[in-house]
């Protein structure tokens, strides 16, 4: 292999301390982009603790609810009527060996059930959401990036008008305007979509604007030129030229959208357009704390450090990912 | 005609908004508090039964407020029971509640009319003489025209809907189709109320109707001079009869009131008109108003219904208790079962539903003893005349206090067989999305009769679109199959008939927005109302409501869950403090002053 | 051009102070990471007296830049690890506080980057960059910085210096942008002057241009210069000495007259081989050295450059195992090759410079 | 823009649920009060509007707004002059007017928090990129990465927990008054509320102020800087911070124009009341006309700040005045 000492503009001008050659020059070389992003992120702890707590989390919502009590089920005779709360426990949290996290105050019903139904309701929803997101935002990101002219014009202030929506608001609006019944759907059957839509649809444009960025950049690279040269077509370039290449910036970023996408579920349904109950959602779970909470702290603490241990963990993912597969979008 | 959208104050996030629809036209009665203080001064309960902190000292601001705002201020374009109780600061109507506590304050007397209305052709023609001397605070005399004119623009215009239709429903209509004075510019106006002269008014019913007084108790008699009605913009700049006036009213802020310098009290003997000043302020926050009360920087909570959750523990404490009431409020939350919805349509089914339904779950749900209510078992309320104490299908709580004992299971369990269900069935049963404690309500309600078999899926509407688009519809009912509605109910006026008119009478049954939600159509029942709202003899109407309440339960059509309670903190420095029941167990607002 | 004495070796002892305008010696710049330490820099010494030229060659990492960047004290001080001595004009830099060494900059030694678009703030005029220049060493008024701005951009060539020095970086052609980067340098009359790379990022046709402009600005201000390129052709037109880098090394040091004409190094040669030269047939024109730089992490054991050379073999197995010291070969003529010398001269004479 | 964000909006609210399957019958019987008779729905319909095509209702909406409109309240008739953005379907208000009222709340609330988390977040973002991987600045990313994973609302219940019911240091929910009423209690009222806001953008900021720093402090015009000899912080204030500051203010226009909109989250948790309220409670009853405004009010808040942001971009960036 040549080695002209022409090699100003590339990346190892960029980068001279040589890090990108890895410990050694000759082990690298065979490494995919995937393994080095490995390797780096395994030296994050953090990031990798956040990992961890994301797959448990992942498993808890799948099997979680397998092992805990049905989070329906009443308690009322671990009810003060008076006071409307737990008798015992702890400030009144109901705590015992039978529930370990308290039961809600009114009702009795077990925290911890509530939690980790909450969990799967909050998982599902973020993550086919995030799906939603990146599917819509990777096709318009690419599309934009890629033909440029009046497609990324039009795309591109789409963008714009998107991001300057005001999202919470046009979301809440949008599920309180689908009554139910509507498209032949009721219930959570039809509100666990809506929220889907509601949530994919409207951050898009997040996805989108990286994507038609590093579509802008390849498009530029000499293996698309080459391909093109070549006679290849567009849907040939696309498909097998530039979208591998984003992998890893829909992973990375995906990772990240997840988070945003659990806190506006839990928003939604925090103002009463979440998921219906008894169906238990984290958000929900704070909007009946609000009154009580002077009364009652422990209520609105369960719910709020469950989102919070969530949302913590995909960021912290999130950043390690994001620093392992692209050292420099620090 | 109605739909008595009851208080949903205990909420937040989207519901709080929706606080618009509620309420309670509930002139429902009689403050049956537990203990009553019989001794002198504030207790517990003190002012159930008896007006506490009795005082003439005039003087001071009385300070107000309120987590809502009201439907509307216009007298005529307003229904809940608060700004019934409040507007009369600013108007008078032909009759009204007498100011006291307990009992004696579901007491019709006359405010601007003379003397209770003259019946004749069998309760069909009513006739009021107004007083003289009465005068608008832009100082021109009421006369019965002014009173005619509020009468018609509230019920007969398109513009005013957000109180009852009573007088609609009852006056004799003109021929063609009377449109209301915006529509219909004749001197005339609507023939079935005549005005022989400034200071006589009467009304031509096309059916008898005894309890005509408590109609016109109702702020829709309130007079509004004609020249000075600007339509739905009248709210902010309203004419008063009362003591006060009306000095600025900004939607969703505040409302001022002083001093009406046309107001004679030789007009009026039942006003003390105290506070020089009256400050209501609005849409202020629940949790911050309960914190104000008990820090004495508020005077009282128009609303009437109740401390926060949040709060409940604080005024329970020994120091707050004596300063805190807890009346029974004149409504019923109750859940009705279609008749056309299978398998709801057999009465066994019914019954299997009457027992596994456990009240007492559905009360704690509901806030509990103190801000939920006494669980209930009959239709009418006990502050309401009618009002009978039985119960058709008793059920015991189990041992330890969570959900119902074997014995009242298995009768529901025989009713199932009955019905050919044993091993239960599906329906829906439906709540108020906005309405948190509501939907808490269904939940408990859906675990409990999950016990017997019986699987219901909750559905929810939004408070605002419910009896118009979903529950009141039949149609929607049967085709979607929802069995079981929650709703609540308070009486229009404090009577059986009041009451149950709207709730159990066939005809009541609507192609939309109506409240017979269980499509009661007993012949028998139809023609216990009529006969009773026919009957000029009290005893004899109130034992007929008695009767019909039992019809009713024997149909099994309607399950009685708790008879509303709420626990209400009167601070010190208020005086004439009562609980009325003409206005669904608040605070009666009339005579309070302060203490300076 | 002609004159060959080499400033080569070090005068005095170490701790002393030299006798050379500027002396490095054994300087070591070391950055710790996680994939291990990066040896930048590693044991290079050199000296350079005022008014002469220093070329430093080499290829991408071998440690030019870093050096540069080290004189100034511009290295990323919270990372790197630094050994060894810099004097300049008697005063030694590794030791000194930042502080010092800050003032020093700009004034005393002064740096021209190559891209320098990237290397002047965008969000601020020329003039108003020159006048910063100038005012942080020279206690004067805004006018008359300003005064001196213009004069300088005069100097260096770019017409309208009085208009010009209101415009913004973007809106100077690249030449022009050079231009006024150069007269920022040069605003303090800096004795010493790095330039790193000059004329990369420019056309062809301007860097000629700039090349002459920093030699005649050099003879006018009698500044010592040290000339960072890859480009042998710079170094040809500018330099008096030249020192070829190689993995944080000095693989070869001599005037650029035995460099072109007798260099030593089998790595020097590679590099007089990649020069494309126009009058050769075409398939002779570059011989490139194959292989790629070597990893600062792990330097090849024994000389660095084993893994590319040719001509390890030649020495048994000394290449790969003893890494070989810098010597003087021939006089003002030092190379660190484990090849004998007169081996050296013959491979040259014989193998390499026939291609050339 | 605007004109396509109205679109959006009004296609939402109006076409939506016709397209979801309800008749006009229906939408009217939200309207129609307590007496839901054919002619009263055929009335309510008329009276809103509702019974015409959407796009016929859209040109008038556009129209208002152009030209005014006339709204019959019975006997009188009032006009609501341009921009007219129609009534409220259930208190029959003028929707701009009340969207006046409510707008002080928000913007007390919106600028007071931009200030805070401005001077906190960009501080500690340019204090932990300068000290990176110290101690300062391992713990500001742990306190920043917590802040942006936790929902404002549990932080404002917290808060108020803590500081108003435990502590009672400050007033609690709803304790909200208008400035010209008593600035005093105003500034006590939000206090809490502008931490807690300022808490979650704060965080954001100084995470997005220490990669900004982080990445200028690589720039090449950065050495120059420091070549020049410029002490460290002339380099840092006058270099480089304001240049990685440019991409921020971009953010911030975006955020602030959003906040200014209708902080509805804090909103609701601190019942001030504000436009997000409003919004909130408007879409509970179904107001569309309100939730229109709001939404519109919003959209032009946004533009406008994006506006003034491309200006001051201008004026910051020379590259893209003159480019």
């Amino acid at each position: 292999m040549a080695a002209p000492l022409e090699v100003t503009g590339s990346d190892t001008e960029a980068q001279p301390e040589a890090v990108l050659a890895g410990v050694d020059g000759k082990a690298i070389q065979g490494r995919s982009l995937g393994q080095i992003a490995w390797m780096r992120l395994k030296r994050d702890k953090v990031a990798l603790a956040g990992g961890v707590i994301v797959i448990l989390l992942i498993l808890l919502a799948i099997f979680g609810p397998l092992l805990v009590q049905s989070p329906l089920a009443y308690h009322q005779n671990l009810i003060d009527p008076t006071y409307n709360r737990p008798k015992t426990g702890i400030w009144h949290t109901g705590i015992s060996a039978d529930h370990l996290l308290g039961v809600e105050p009114g009702t009795g019903r077990d925290l911890l059930a509530r939690i980790v139904h909450g969990a799967r309701i909050s998982l599902l929803v973020s993550f086919l959401a995030t799906l939603l997101s990146v599917v819509i935002g990777t096709v318009l990101g690419i599309t934009a990036g890629y033909f440029g002219g009046w497609v990324d014009m039009l795309i591109s202030r789409a963008m714009d008008a998107f991001l300057a929506f005001p999202l919470l608001l046009f979301a809440i609006a949008l599920v309180a305007v689908i009554a139910d019944g509507s498209f032949g759907l009721s219930g959570n059957g039809l509100r666990i979509w809506v929220l889907i839509f509601v949530i994919g649809f409207f951050n898009w444009p997040y996805i989108g604007r990286i994507i038609r960025g590093q579509t802008l950049s390849l498009r530029e690279r000499e293996f698309v030129d080459a391909a093109r040269s070549m006679g290849a077509r567009n849907s040939y370039i696309l498909f097998k030229e530039i979208l591998p290449n984003l992998v890893a910036p829909i992973l990375v970023y995906s990772t990240l959208l997840i988070p945003t996408n659990i806190l506006f579920e839990a928003a939604l349904s925090f103002l009463g357009v979440g998921v219906i109950p008894p169906t238990p959602s984290w958000g929900g779970m704070l909007t009946l704390a609000v009154p009580i909470y002077s009364s009652d702290p422990m209520y609105m603490i369960v719910p709020g450090v469950a989102i919070f241990i969530t949302v913590l963990a995909f960021n912290l993912l999130g950043d390690g990912l994001r620093d392992a597969l692209d050292p420099r979008a620090k | 005609m109605n739909g008595v959208r009851l208080h949903m104050n205990k909420m937040r996030p989207i519901a709080a908004l929706a606080a618009g629809a509620l309420a309670a036209a509930g002139l429902a009665a009689c403050g049956g508090g537990d203990s009553g203080g019989s001794g002198s001064g504030p207790g517990y309960n003190a002012a159930v039964n008896k007006v506490v902190n009795a005082s003439d000292k005039k003087g001071g601001t009385l300070r107000l407020a309120m987590s809502d705002d009201f439907d509307s201020p216009d007298p005529g374009n307003q229904y809940y029971a608060w700004d019934q109780n409040f507007s009369r600061f600013y108007g008078r109507g032909l009759m009204t509640f007498k100011p006291a506590a307990g009992d004696d304050s579901k007491t019709i007397i006359p405010d601007l009319a003379t003397a209770p209305g003259q019946s004749s052709d069998g309760a069909k023609t009513w006739t009021y003489k107004l007083r003289t001397g009465v005068k608008f605070s832009d100082g021109t005399p009421v006369t019965s025209k002014d009173v005619k004119y509020a009468v018609e623009r509230s019920n007969f215009t398109d513009e005013m809907q957000l109180g009852p239709k009573y007088f609609k429903t009852y006056l004799v209509d003109n021929k063609p189709s009377y449109k209301g004075p915006y529509k219909d510019k004749s001197d005339e106006g609507l023939k079935s109320i005549e005005t022989p002269d400034d200071n006589t008014i009467v009304f031509h019913l096309s059916k008898p109707f005894s309890e005509f007084d408590d109609l016109v108790a109702m702020s829709q008699t309130i007079p509004v001079p004609k020249a000075k009605d600007t339509g739905l913009k009248y709210e902010s700049s309203i004419v008063s009869s009362g003591p006060y006036k009306v000095d600025n009213y900004t939607r969703g802020k505040s409302m001022t009131l002083s001093r009406n310098p046309y107001w004679d009290p030789s007009t009026d003997p039942i006003r003390k008109a105290l506070p020089d000043k009256i400050e209501l302020q609005l849409k202020q926050n629940a949790d911050d108003i309960d914190n104000r009360l008990l820090a004495g920087s508020l005077d009282m909570d128009v609303a009437g219904v109740g401390v926060q959750a949040g709060t409940q523990p604080k005024v329970l404490t020994p120091q707050q208790k004596p300063y805190t009431d807890n009346p029974i409020q004149g409504y019923l939350r109750f859940m009705s079962l279609n008749q056309h919805v299978k398998p709801l349509d057999n009465i066994h089914c019914r019954n299997a539903v009457q027992y596994a339904t456990d009240k007492v779950a559905a009360q704690t749900a509901y806030g509990g003893p103190l801000a939920g209510g006494d669980v209930a078992t009959t239709i009418l309320p006990p502050t309401v005349d009618g009002y009978r104490k039985f119960d058709l299908f008793p059920q015991k709580q189990a041992a330890g206090g969570n959900g119902l004992d074997d014995a009242t299971l298995a009768k529901a369990k025989q009713e199932l067989a009955a019905c050919g269900k044993p091993t239960g069935f599906s329906t829906k049963i439906s709540a108020r999305s906005d309405r948190p404690k509501e939907v808490a309500m269904a939940q408990a309600i859906q675990q409990s009769l999950k016990k017997v078999g019986i699987n219901v899926s909750i559905v929810q509407w939004p408070a605002g679109d419910y009896f118009n688009k979903y529950v009141g519809v039949p149609n929607y009912v049967h085709q979607h199959g929802v069995g079981m509605m929650l709703m609540a109910w308070a009486a229009d006026w404090p009577t059986g008939y009041g009451f149950l008119s709207q709730i159990v009478d066939g005809r009541a049954i609507k192609p939309s927005g109506g409240n017979n939600l269980a499509e009661e159509d007993n012949p028998k029942v139809n023609a216990a109302l009529d006969q009773a709202i026919a009957s000029t003899d009290k005893a004899t109407r109130t034992k007929l409501y008695g009767d019909i309440d039992q019809m009713v339960m024997q149909d099994a059509v309607e399950v009685p869950l708790i008879y509303a309670k709420a626990l209400l903190y009167r601070p010190k420095r208020v005086t004439n403090v009562g609980i009325t029941a003409g206005y669904g167990g608040m605070y009666d607002y009339l005579n309070m002053g302060v203490e300076k | 051009m002609t004159d060959t004495t080499p400033a080569a070796g070090p005068a005095t002892g170490a701790g002393e102070a030299p006798a050379a305008f500027l002396e490095v010696r054994d300087l070591k710049i070391h950055f710790p990471t996680d994939d291990g330490l990066v040896k930048s820099v590693d044991g290079l010494s050199f000296q350079l007296e005022k008014g002469r030229t220093l070329g430093i060659v080499g290829e991408s990492g071998s440690g030019k830049s870093v050096t540069s960047l080290g004189i100034l004290g511009l290295h990323n001080r919270g990372n790197a690890r630094v050994s060894g001595e810099i004097w300049l004009d008697g005063q030694e830099l590794v030791g000194a506080s930042p502080g010092e060494v800050r003032r020093l900059r700009g004034r005393k030694m002064a740096m021209i980057f190559q891209d320098p678009l990237s290397s002047m703030h965008p969000f601020y005029t020329v003039g108003a960059q020159i006048i910063e220049a100038y005012r942080v060493h020279n206690s004067v008024s805004k006018q008359v910085a300003r005064k001196h701005a213009i004069d300088m951009l005069g100097r260096v060539g770019i017409p309208k210096p009085d208009k010009r020095v209101d415009d913004y970086p973007h809106q100077f052609s690249g030449g022009m942008r050079q231009r006024a980067m150069i007269a920022m340098a040069l605003s303090c009359d800096p004795e010493l002057l790095i330039a790193d790379e000059p004329t990369t990022a420019l056309d062809v046709t301007v860097q000629a241009q700039i090349l002459d402009l920093i030699r005649d600005l050099q003879q006018e201000f009698n500044s010592a210069v040290i000339m960072i390129t890859h480009d042998l052709g710079v170094v040809a037109e500018l330099s008096d000495d030249i020192l070829v880098m190689y993995a944080g090394r000095c693989a070869e040091y001599a005037s650029v007259e035995d460099a072109f004409h007798k260099p030593l190094h089998p790595y020097t040669w590679g590099l007089l081989g990649s020069m494309p030269r126009l009058d050769r047939e075409r398939t002779e024109r570059l011989m490139p050295i194959k292989g790629t730089p070597p990893s600062l992490i792990n330097v090849p054991q024994g000389c660095a450059f084993n893994p590319r050379c040719a001509y390890k073999d030649l020495n048994g197995d000394k290449s790969t195992t003893v890494r070989p010291d810098l010597v003087e070969a021939v006089p003002g003529h030092k190379v660190a090759c484990h090849l004998p010398l007169e081996k050296k001269q013959e491979i040259w004479e014989s193998e390499i410079r026939p291609k050339l | 823009m605007l004109l396509l964000i109205s679109l959006v909006t009004f296609g939402i609210f109006f076409w939506l649920p016709k397209l979801a399957g309800q008749t006009t019958d229906q939408l009217a019987a939200s309207y129609v009060g307590k007496a839901p008779t054919a002619e009263a729905i055929q009335a309510t319909k008329e009276r809103l509007g509702l019974d015409k095509p959407v796009v016929v209702q859209y040109g008038h909406y556009l129209k208002g707004i152009v030209a005014g409109e006339d709204f019959k309240a019975g006997p009188v008739t009032d006009h609501c002059p341009a921009p007219c953005l129609g009534y409220s379907f259930r208190t029959s208000q003028p929707v701009l007017p009340t969207l006046m009222d409510r707008a002080p709340a928000t913007l007390g609330l919106a600028i007071g928090a931009a200030i805070v988390w401005l001077i906190v977040g960009v501080s500690t973002g340019v204090v932990s990129a300068l000290k990176r991987g110290s101690i300062w600045d391992r713990a500001a990313m742990v306190v920043a990465l917590s802040g942006v994973s936790l929902p404002i609302y549990f932080t404002g219940l917290v808060s108020l927990a803590l500081f108003s019911y435990k502590l009672g240091i400050f007033p609690g929910g709803g304790s909200y008054v208008g400035f010209s009423q008593n600035p005093l209690t105003w500034f006590e009222s939000l206090v809490l509320p502008w931490i807690t806001l300022a808490f979650l953008y704060a965080a954001m900021y100084a995470r997005l102020t220490r990669a900004g720093m982080l990445e200028t402090m690589n720039e090449d015009y950065i050495r120059t800087a420091r070549a020049k000899g410029l002490p460290e912080k002339t380099v840092i204030t006058k270099h480089a911070l304001r240049a990685s500051l440019t991409p921020i203010l971009t953010i911030f226009g975006l955020d602030f124009g959003l906040l200014i909109g209708g902080a509805v989250l804090t909103e609701n948790t601190f019942s001030i009341p504000g436009l997000g309220q409003l919004a909130i409670s408007s879409i509970g009853t179904g107001d569309l006309p309100m939730v229109l405004g709001v939404t519109t009010l919003a959209a032009t808040f946004i533009v406008v700040i994006n506006l003034i942001v491309d200006l001051l971009y201008a004026i910051i960036d020379p590259r893209v005045r003159l480019g």
